[in-house]
């Protein structure tokens, strides 16, 4: 055996961990710091902020009611009093879009949110708990099978009265809109979790957290759910484009808000029958639908990035 | 011995573009390799060994690096003289594979999941020798058969997860010897593996460099097999080289700081002969350290009597299990207060299971299971929760076994979170306590398990199951991962806290020397029973069973005098531990030697 | 693999029945009536004498297991009847549908040929620009050509096809009079100038629909590629000298397909049903089309079929995506 | 000369479903079936009749119809022949009558044989249809493209409960039309030829029609009016700038031509509020401020009837106060004061009447606020009305919540929703409605009392105000006895003006029918009397 000699800092340097260099830092300010870093994300953010902010702000400086309707300026084009132009019947464009932001913003967010917890829910339930497992992935083949539009006519039907009766007739509606498009959306954020939380299930840090007592509930929402965000983003990317969409589809074919609310989507397909006399019509909402959904997918790619403190690391 | 250098690397430096500006990986190393000599490269995690390899491959511009300077002269034969740093890559593609070939540091992940071992030894040779398919073919079986993989017709039409993790690493070195490369790097290529494939290994690449003449750079921590491999040794530290020379002068005469903390940190096999009992290893550095032998208690704490566990093999059209994998077989053995028993064994007899079935993270099938005076196996799931407040596990895998997602602090207070036992600053203060014990700054509470390094990490594991005050720690694999410097630090701090706290361990590990330092009694499992078991210094200085004393033949000696030679080693390939399910296994019984010291007189397959 | 697949098949009809029990349940409590497209002149006891025609009058199970029953034994046998000239089936009543009081599975035939021609080929086209689209974008990522990938993904996305389907109407049927608006479900392709019509009549609404495909499929072929990449076999692919075409198309390639696999085949039955706007935009009147319009005039034996064939395709291809998962991926083994 | 002119390509946004009129009532679908198969006669574009398979129409002073209006005798043209090459009997015209009245049957014209006692075949040329009843106008059977003749060789085995089942017969009638099918694709397209039988050989001068289905108006008129791929479109309810901007592409024409079909709102008189429970929307609760004549008196005052055609229907519309706006004899002309916009007017008839603008500018009068529900199905330029609408009524004091239903449901009359237009759980709807054929009796006795729907009748019934009034019941009473024409035209006004008066019904627009045809068709004669394709032997390539 090899004699040693007397230690110096050095050697017991190199038996203790060198520190890094940076000071420690809390989660949150870690995501945030990665996120910052991201160009498309940030970007992405400061867009999607200026739209909400838009669509928050706007009718309070944009003064004119975009159910008013001015017969006399019909089908005009952009000019001072509606920089926007304004449409068939004389509404300002630019307050429709300001007010069917809102709503196709909240429709939109809220809409993907139902989507994303129920489809996380199940999901989590059927990748970790065995005996759920079959039960709830052939609901999901149930609900990939039913026909939405069926579907709608019949939650119209039981709900709508009760609702408007509970809420007032316009959030009435929202909530059914919401939970409808919410309802027929989460089928493949549960399967993709799913599978996450099949393959998560196997890890040591699972096991780790079962011996040292971990209830389920716990478990769930310590350990599973933190390390299934991946996936979720993703969906909540696609989801919102998704719940625009399908709102304006509604919307249009009479199960959606009442008539005379405007939506991006409605305002689109209202104006596809004039895209060859005012194709001026279909950009406004054309754009800011996908420029919402363009941002929403960065931000989601920076979030995603951000979450993962391996990437985060780096 | 031809003495033509191969390889000549001059103040290499590798930087990597970070988000937060470059790093460097490799500062400055120098060093050649001649033909037919085994250069190892030692270090610390992080050192630059795998860069410095990497950039010698030219593959570390694929993982975002740069060769920042110096220069790497190759010469594939006399004469010629190719500078690798300023190589184009297409000719880069001719030399990679067919000159130079490597072995990398993780077997399981180095090969392609969904491609067949033929496939994936065949296509350099295709490549680089235009080779047709058929005469391809030939040299891959020619080269199984080298490396001595079993039945290797077969092998070539399996994939990968069908072989196991020996085998895997073998298909690893044929590839990269397929073409008979001038240079080989071996990239740690037996860290992961247990003792006998370890030795098998070393011993098949040692035949090869001295009946083919390639160099051979060995990466590796491990000085036990620097020790076996090596004709000359290269020492990094922090990107740097700070010591080269034979493999005698290093470890007779080593003149670096780290380099002597390096050796001091290594545990030898043979160390504690004529001691009973454990005791901490002196680590360089830490002039005031007391060692002082631990006693422990002669009060049982675990007893586990013919605890068997089997997994299911399902199939058939109904998925009704079909057959058993007898994981765990008729174990029986008793663990005292203070005390450690040590389970060592080949990978894959059951080490692992047993301990698992003790804390039912697996039902076992039957036997059973005594904590104190409590019966653990008919314990219903809020009981058992509940009794596992006495009783925690370190987990094998300190990457694995930590969550990425959550604040170590967090994840040390989990379980008095789950147990409610502390509350607010309370907690708090425990937590920072526990932080103190292991020896972790307090700062690192609010981090996350990838900012720290192994040893840290598995300090995390260590505090977080000393949360409760368990009186049973079942440490599966605890320090085989971890780099020697860290894993004599680990070691001493789990006997500190034996000395201190009166823990008993249940120490499953597959590294001897290791287990010689720190346990009181072993047990020798063999596919799924326990072939000998008693105090240690019984067992180690008179193995008596068969598979015992293969085991300790196989070890490796970090002395470079006493090198094993092929012919000492005389492994089988172990047998399939899955049977149909109408298969009654035997009960286990034994032969005392000695007091406590007990045989296995069953068969036990070996 | 064999008996895991027919296993998973035996253990489907259970589940089918369910699913089609359920959606029967959900027709009838939808509000609608086969009568809504007659005009309001015709007076509502002719409406009702017409309804109870239709059988309407039945007991809600009597009229769920007489669909069960000519779905299942029926249909085959008729199905037989066709193909080898027998006459099982004769004189047997088969699913009629309320709307055009002709047994649904021959327009369900009839259907097939443009549905697979528009649809099925827009989402083969989809996935053949998808996939090359998304491995070059994760091989050079964060290059221009990765952000221009993912702009025009995002915004095919998002955009939708009753929008972009009118878009090219207007530009290249009214504008530039390339290609017809309206397609021609009668066309036989029999010669080249038939075939080449059939091409032009093809080219938007495959194009609107393929964009559309194209872009989900590409981002989760990208962000597989990503994964891949990193691994260490692909090191130890380049470590053997091999170019980088067979390092990424080969190895990469084959791994990455793994998951993308999976999502390409369960979007095949979503794709049938689901490309109603499109249908409707050229006129196709493929099944998404037949389905809106069966909706429409709740012609409920139709719809039921409809639905019903669709969960079948969702638990076939469901299936079949696990089959492939195992194919291409070793280390799954079904049995 | 027959088939010399190719192919013509008709395309209908509607797609026809079957090829007989009897089996779906659907407008599409007897358009399609009227190029097969024929009426003994029918209506021209004037509304007037005109004989089809007959020589003449009978009438009373011809003798062909009987003094006591209990029968009337039809002779079928010499030498018709089937696209079989068969002879065309009476014993054809007796088995429709048959088909369409058997026991078990779902016939969706068995309303034009009522009353029908039996059909007699003195010879093989005539056909004596008698009534039950005095008839004073017995063109029910056999006339109009609703009740066209069938073979019997072809149907006789599709009786009663078999009417469905014969596929090939109802996807492939075999008539004595111009042309004959050759390929039926439900919901999509049918393929017809020229019939080689057809009576006149110098017709039809197309030797193929296709016609397609499916899509929506805008796409139908583009591919007629810019494109030039089709023909013919049927039916193009758009946006009038969005027509006039595709007829400028100078590709086609489009036709427009009158009928009685009035855009209307319907005034709901009883009280829908849901907290009433079973008894919602039925005349034991009358509506807490429509009942008010000077409500649906204001209501009406404040619409703009010409803006909404100018907006809506352009050429295709005019304004109207009548809900019975032709045939010329029974267009009233006592309401057209209507026609002008009144908002002062209306606002003072509502301050006089006791209804104050709250603060937030709602009327209010005893705690009741003048705030309704207006309902109407989904359609761009309804719910373009809607808005209109909505505003003008807030103008003068009345807050209107919006709502469109798809039409498959608000038309569809399951008892089960809430959202029929019978079931008219709101205070005012929308739709538009016409009557068949020139005789407006059945139409206008729709708003008989026993006619409203409520939970009795499973909801079903015409009179969607559930209007009641002794005097109205009299004058259906009178004119169902009475066979003269003027006399009658006097009772149909007098009913007319009665319920505009009442102000339960507000029309708005009397709808044309729009079509569009290719520069190069020729021969097309708009009819909103009978199939658009009524004529369409005479149809032609012009050269
Ligand atoms: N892709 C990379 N990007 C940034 N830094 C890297 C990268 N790869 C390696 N490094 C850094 O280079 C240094 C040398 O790493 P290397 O992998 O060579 O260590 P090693 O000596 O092989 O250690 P080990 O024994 O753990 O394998 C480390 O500090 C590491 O953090
Ligand atoms: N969950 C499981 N299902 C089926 N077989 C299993 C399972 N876990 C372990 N086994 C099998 O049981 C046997 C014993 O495994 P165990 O993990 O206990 O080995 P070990 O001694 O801990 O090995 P190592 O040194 O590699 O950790 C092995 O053959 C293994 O394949
Ligand atoms: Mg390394
Ligand atoms: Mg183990």
């Amino acid at each position: 055996m090899t004699e040693t000699g007397p230690g110096t800092p050095e050697a017991i340097a190199a038996l203790t961990d060198a520190l890094p260099s940076s000071p420690p830092r809390s989660q949150w300010w870690d995501v945030w710091a990665q996120f910052r870093s991201h160009k498309g994300a940030m970007a992405g953010a400061m867009v999607f902020l200026i739209i909400l902010l838009a669509v928050i702000f706007g009718p309070w400086l944009w003064h004119i009611d975009p159910g008013y309707i001015d017969i006399r300026a019909r089908n005009q084009g952009p000019s001072l009093a509606h920089p926007f132009g304004t449409d068939q019947l004389g509404r300002d464009t630019m307050a429709r879009m300001f007010a069917g932001g809102r709503i196709t913003m909240a429709v939109g967010v809220t809409a993907m949110l139902l989507a994303l917890f129920l489809g996380s829910f199940i999901g989590i339930l059927a990748g970790y708990f065995r005996a759920l497992d079959g039960l709830l992935m052939r609901l999901t083949d149930l609900f990939l099978a039913l026909p939405l539009l069926p579907l709608m006519l019949v939650m119209v039907l039981l709900f709508r009265d009760p609702l408007s009766a509970a809420f007032g007739p316009e959030m009435g509606i929202f909530i059914l809109m919401v939970s409808a498009i919410g309802i027929t959306s989460w089928m493949p954020t549960a399967r993709i979790v799913r599978s996450d939380v099949l393959a998560l299930k196997e890890r040591e840090f699972i096991l780790a957290a079962r011996s040292s007592g971990t209830t389920n509930s716990k478990m769930i929402s310590r350990h599973i759910l933190p390390n299934v965000m991946s996936p979720i983003m993703v969906s909540a990317t696609l989801g919102i484009a998704n719940a625009i969409i399908t709102e304006s589809a509604l919307s249009f074919l009479g199960l959606g808000f009442p008539p005379d609310f405007p939506t991006w989507g409605r305002l689109l397909f209202d104006a596809t029958d004039y895209l060859q006399q005012y194709p001026e019509r279909v950009i406004w909402p054309g754009v800011a639908i996908s420029v919402t959904v363009l941002t929403v997918n960065y931000i989601g790619d920076g979030l995603r990035d951000a979450l993962d403190p391996r990437i985060r690391g780096r | 011995m031809l003495d033509h250098t191969i390889a000549d690397i001059r103040n290499l430096r590798v930087e990597f573009q970070t988000k937060d500006g470059p790093v460097v990986g490799v500062e400055d190393v120098s060093f050649t390799v001649n033909a037919g000599e085994t250069v190892c490269i030692v270090g610390e995690s992080g050192s630059g060994k795998s860069v410095s390899s990497l950039a010698l491959m030219r593959l570390i511009e694929y993982g975002g690096g740069t060769i920042a300077g110096g220069e790497m002269h190759f010469h594939p034969q006399d004469g010629a003289d190719i500078d690798l740093a300023q190589t184009e890559q297409s000719l880069m593609r001719t030399i990679r594979g067919n000159q130079i070939g490597m072995i990398f540091q993780e077997p399981m992940t180095a090969l392609n999941p969904v491609f067949t071992v033929e496939r994936q030894l065949t296509e350099g040779l295709r490549l680089h020798k235009g080779m047709t398919k058929k005469q391809a073919q030939a040299r891959a079986l020619e080269l199984l058969r080298q490396v001595r993989i079993p039945e290797p017709e077969r092998r070539l039409a399996q994939y990968p997860h069908e072989l196991s993790g020996g085998m895997r690493q073998r298909v690893v070195i044929a590839m990269a010897l397929a073409c008979a490369p001038r240079l080989l790097i071996a990239d740690e290529p037996t860290t992961a593996l247990d003792v006998t494939i370890q030795a098998e290994i070393l011993a098949l690449m040692d035949r090869l460099k001295r009946e083919t003449g390639t160099a051979v750079m060995f990466i590796t921590h491990d000085m036990a097999v620097v020790a076996q491999m090596a004709d000359r040794v290269v020492v990094m530290f922090r990107g740097n080289k700070v010591e080269e020379g034979t493999v005698e002068e290093i470890f007779e005469r080593p003149q670096h700081n780290y380099t002597k903390a390096l050796l001091a940190a290594v545990p030898k096999l043979g160390e504690m002969r004529g001691k009973p009992l454990p005791e901490p290893m002196r680590l360089l550095g830490q002039e005031d350290q007391e060692i002082k032998p631990i006693v422990g208690t002669d009060a049982p704490l675990l007893t586990v009597k013919g605890l068997t566990t089997r997994f299911a093999v399902k199939g058939g059209f109904f998925r009704r299990t079909v057959a058993n994998v007898h994981a765990a077989e008729d174990v029986s053995f008793t663990l005292m207060k203070g005390r450690t028993l040590s389970l060592v064994g080949e990978s894959g007899c059951g080490k692992s299971t047993v301990g698992r079935s003790i804390l039912r993270l697996v039902e076992p099938l039957s036997g059973s299971v005594q904590v104190g005076d409590r019966d653990i196996i008919g314990l219903d799931s809020g009981d058992l929760r509940r009794a596992r407040q006495d009783m925690q596990m370190i987990f094998q895998d300190p990457f694995a076994s930590l969550n990425p997602q959550m604040n170590l602090a967090d994840q040390v207070a989990e379980p008095m979170r789950n147990f409610d036992t502390h509350r607010g600053a309370e907690l708090q203060a425990r937590v920072e306590m526990l932080f103190d014990r292991v020896e972790l700054p307090r700062s690192f509470m609010r981090r996350y398990p990838h900012e720290l390094s192994g040893g840290q990490r598995q300090r995390v594991a260590i505090a977080r199951a000393l949360a409760l005050n368990p009186k049973l720690i079942i440490a599966d694999e605890a320090v085989s991962a971890l780099d020697v410097s860290v894993q004599a630090q680990v070691v001493n701090l789990m006997m500190e806290l034996q000395a201190d706290l009166g823990l008993s361990y249940l120490f499953i590990s597959h590294d001897m020397a290791v287990v010689e330092r720190v346990s009181h009694d072993v047990g020798v499992m063999y596919l799924g029973r326990i072939v000998e078991i008693g105090p240690r210094a019984a067992v180690f200085e008179n193995p008596q069973h068969p598979y015992t004393k293969a085991l300790m033949k196989a070890v490796p000696i970090a002395d470079p005098r006493k090198r094993k030679s092929e012919k000492d080693l005389n492994f089988k390939p172990i047998p399939s531990p899955i049977h149909p399910m109408d298969y009654a296994p035997e009960p286990s019984h034994y032969r005392e030697v000695s007091a406590g010291h007990m045989v296995l007189t069953t068969d036990s397959g070996y | 693999m064999l008996t895991f697949t027919i296993r998973r098949l035996v253990l489907a009809i259970p589940t089918l029945l369910f699913i089609s029990l359920v959606i029967f349940l959900l027709l009838e409590l939808a509000p609608g009536d086969p009568m809504a497209q007659v005009p309001l002149t015709v007076p509502p006891e002719v409406k009702e004498r017409m309804r109870e025609a239709l059988g309407l009058g039945e007991p809600i199970y009597i009229r769920f297991g007489n669909w069960l029953w000519q779905f299942f034994v029926i249909e085959p046998m008729h199905l037989i009847d066709v193909m080898f000239n027998t006459s099982l089936a004769e004189g047997q009543q088969r699913v009629i549908s309320w709307q055009t009081r002709s047994p649904v599975m021959d327009i369900v035939a009839q259907r097939m040929p443009q549905t697979l021609w528009v649809v099925g080929l827009s989402y083969v086209v989809g996935v053949l620009i998808a996939l090359p689209i998304g491995i070059y974008s994760a091989y050079k990522q964060y290059s221009w050509f990765d952000q221009i990938g993912t702009f025009i993904s995002m915004v095919g996305f998002s955009v939708p096809t009753f929008f972009t389907g009118v878009l090219l109407i207007v530009v290249f049927s009214v504008q530039l009079g390339w290609f017809p608006s309206i397609y021609d479900t009668t066309l036989v392709v029999e010669d080249w100038a038939s075939f080449k019509l059939q091409i032009r009549q093809m080219v938007m609404p495959v194009f609107v629909l393929a964009l559309y495909n194209a872009a989900q499929i590409s981002r989760f072929m990208r962000a597989s590629m990503l994964d891949n990449l990193g691994q260490d076999y692909v090191r130890t692919a380049r470590a053997k000298g091999l170019g980088e075409r067979v390092v990424v198309l080969s190895h990469v390639l084959r791994n990455s397909m793994i998951p993308v696999v999976t999502v390409i085949a369960l979007g095949v039955p979503q794709v049938f049903g689901g490309a109603i706007i499109t249908e409707q935009v050229f006129k196709v009147n493929g099944l998404g089309a037949l389905l809106i319009n069966a909706i429409q005039a709740n012609d409920l034996p139709m719809v039921q079929t409809l639905t019903f064939i669709f969960a079948v395709l969702i638990v076939v291809f469901n299936l079949i995506a696990d089959v492939l998962y195992g194919v291409l991926d070793p280390r799954i083994r079904y049995d | 000369e027959r088939g010399s002119d190719g192919e013509v390509k008709i395309i209908y946004w509607q797609a026809p479903s079957i090829m007989t009129p009897y089996l779906s009532g659907g407008t599409k679908d007897l358009e399609a079936a009227s190029l097969v198969l024929e009426p003994l006669a029918r209506y021209n574009e004037t509304g007037a009749m005109v004989p089809w398979l007959v020589d003449v129409v009978p009438t009373v002073e011809n003798g062909g119809v009987s003094e006591d209006l209990t029968s009337i005798t039809w002779k079928l043209k010499e030498g018709l022949k089937w696209s079989d090459g068969t002879d065309v009997t009476s014993e054809d015209v007796k088995f429709t009558w048959e088909y369409c009245t058997a026991e078990g049957g779902g016939c969706a014209q068995s309303e034009k044989f009522l009353d029908v006692t039996d059909v007699e075949t003195p010879d093989a040329q005539t056909v004596v249809v008698k009534f039950g009843v005095a008839k004073p106008f017995p063109y029910g059977p056999f006339v109009g493209a609703q009740s066209a003749i069938l073979q019997k060789a072809q149907f006789k085995d599709c009786m009663g409960p078999k009417m469905p089942e014969c596929t090939d017969a109802n996807f492939g009638p075999i008539g004595t039309g111009p042309f004959v099918v050759t390929d039926f694709r439900p919901n999509d397209v049918v393929q017809l030829e020229a019939n080689p039988h057809y009576r006149d050989p110098a017709k039809p001068a197309f030797a193929k029609v296709t016609l397609k289905g499916g899509g929506d108006a805008t796409s139908a008129g583009r591919s007629v009016l810019e494109t030039g791929e089709y023909d013919y479109a049927w039916n193009l309810q758009l946006a009038p700038e969005v027509l006039a901007n595709m007829e400028a592409a100078g590709k086609g024409k489009i036709v427009s031509g009158f009928g009685t079909l009035v855009e209307r709102i319907m005034v709901n008189m009883t009280d829908p509020s849901a907290s009433l429970g079973d008894e919602r929307g039925t005349a034991a609760h009358p509506h807490p401020f429509l009942s008010d004549i000077n409500v649906r008196k204001a209501l009406s005052m404040a619409i703009d009837r010409a803006l909404l055609t100018e907006i809506g229907y352009g050429d295709a519309g005019r304004a109207t106060c009548n809900v019975l706006p032709a045939p010329e004899i029974y267009a009233s002309t006592a309401n057209d004061a209507c026609l002008v916009q009144d908002i002062a007017g209306a606002n003072k008839l509502l301050e006089d009447a006791g209804w104050i603008k709250g603060g937030d500018g709602v009327r209010v009068k005893d705690g009741v606020r003048l705030s309704m529900l207006f309902q109407s199905s989904t359609n761009a330029v309804r719910q373009d009305f809607q808005a209109l609408i909505k505003q003008w009524w807030s103008e003068i004091g009345v807050e209107t919540e919006l709502r469109n239903i798809d039409g498959s449901v608000f038309f569809g009359g399951d008892p089960g929703s809430p959202d029929t237009f019978q079931k008219f759980w709101a205070d005012v709807e929308m739709y538009a409605n016409n009557f068949d054929g020139t005789d407006p009796e059945a139409y206008m006795a729709n708003w008989a009392c026993d006619q409203a729907p409520r939970p009795e009748t499973q909801w079903q019934g015409n009179n969607m105000p559930r209007f009641c009034s002794e005097e109205y019941e009299a004058l259906i009473a009178q004119m169902a006895g009475t066979g003269d024409i003027n006399k009658r035209a006097e009772l149909a006004k007098a009913m007319n003006d009665m319920l505009m008066q009442a102000y339960v019904i507000i029309p708005l627009v009397d709808r044309g029918r729009v079509s569009a045809h290719s520069n190069s068709l020729g021969g097309v004669v708009l009819n909103t009397w009978d199939s658009e394709l009524w004529n369409a032997a005479d149809w032609h390539r012009m050269k």
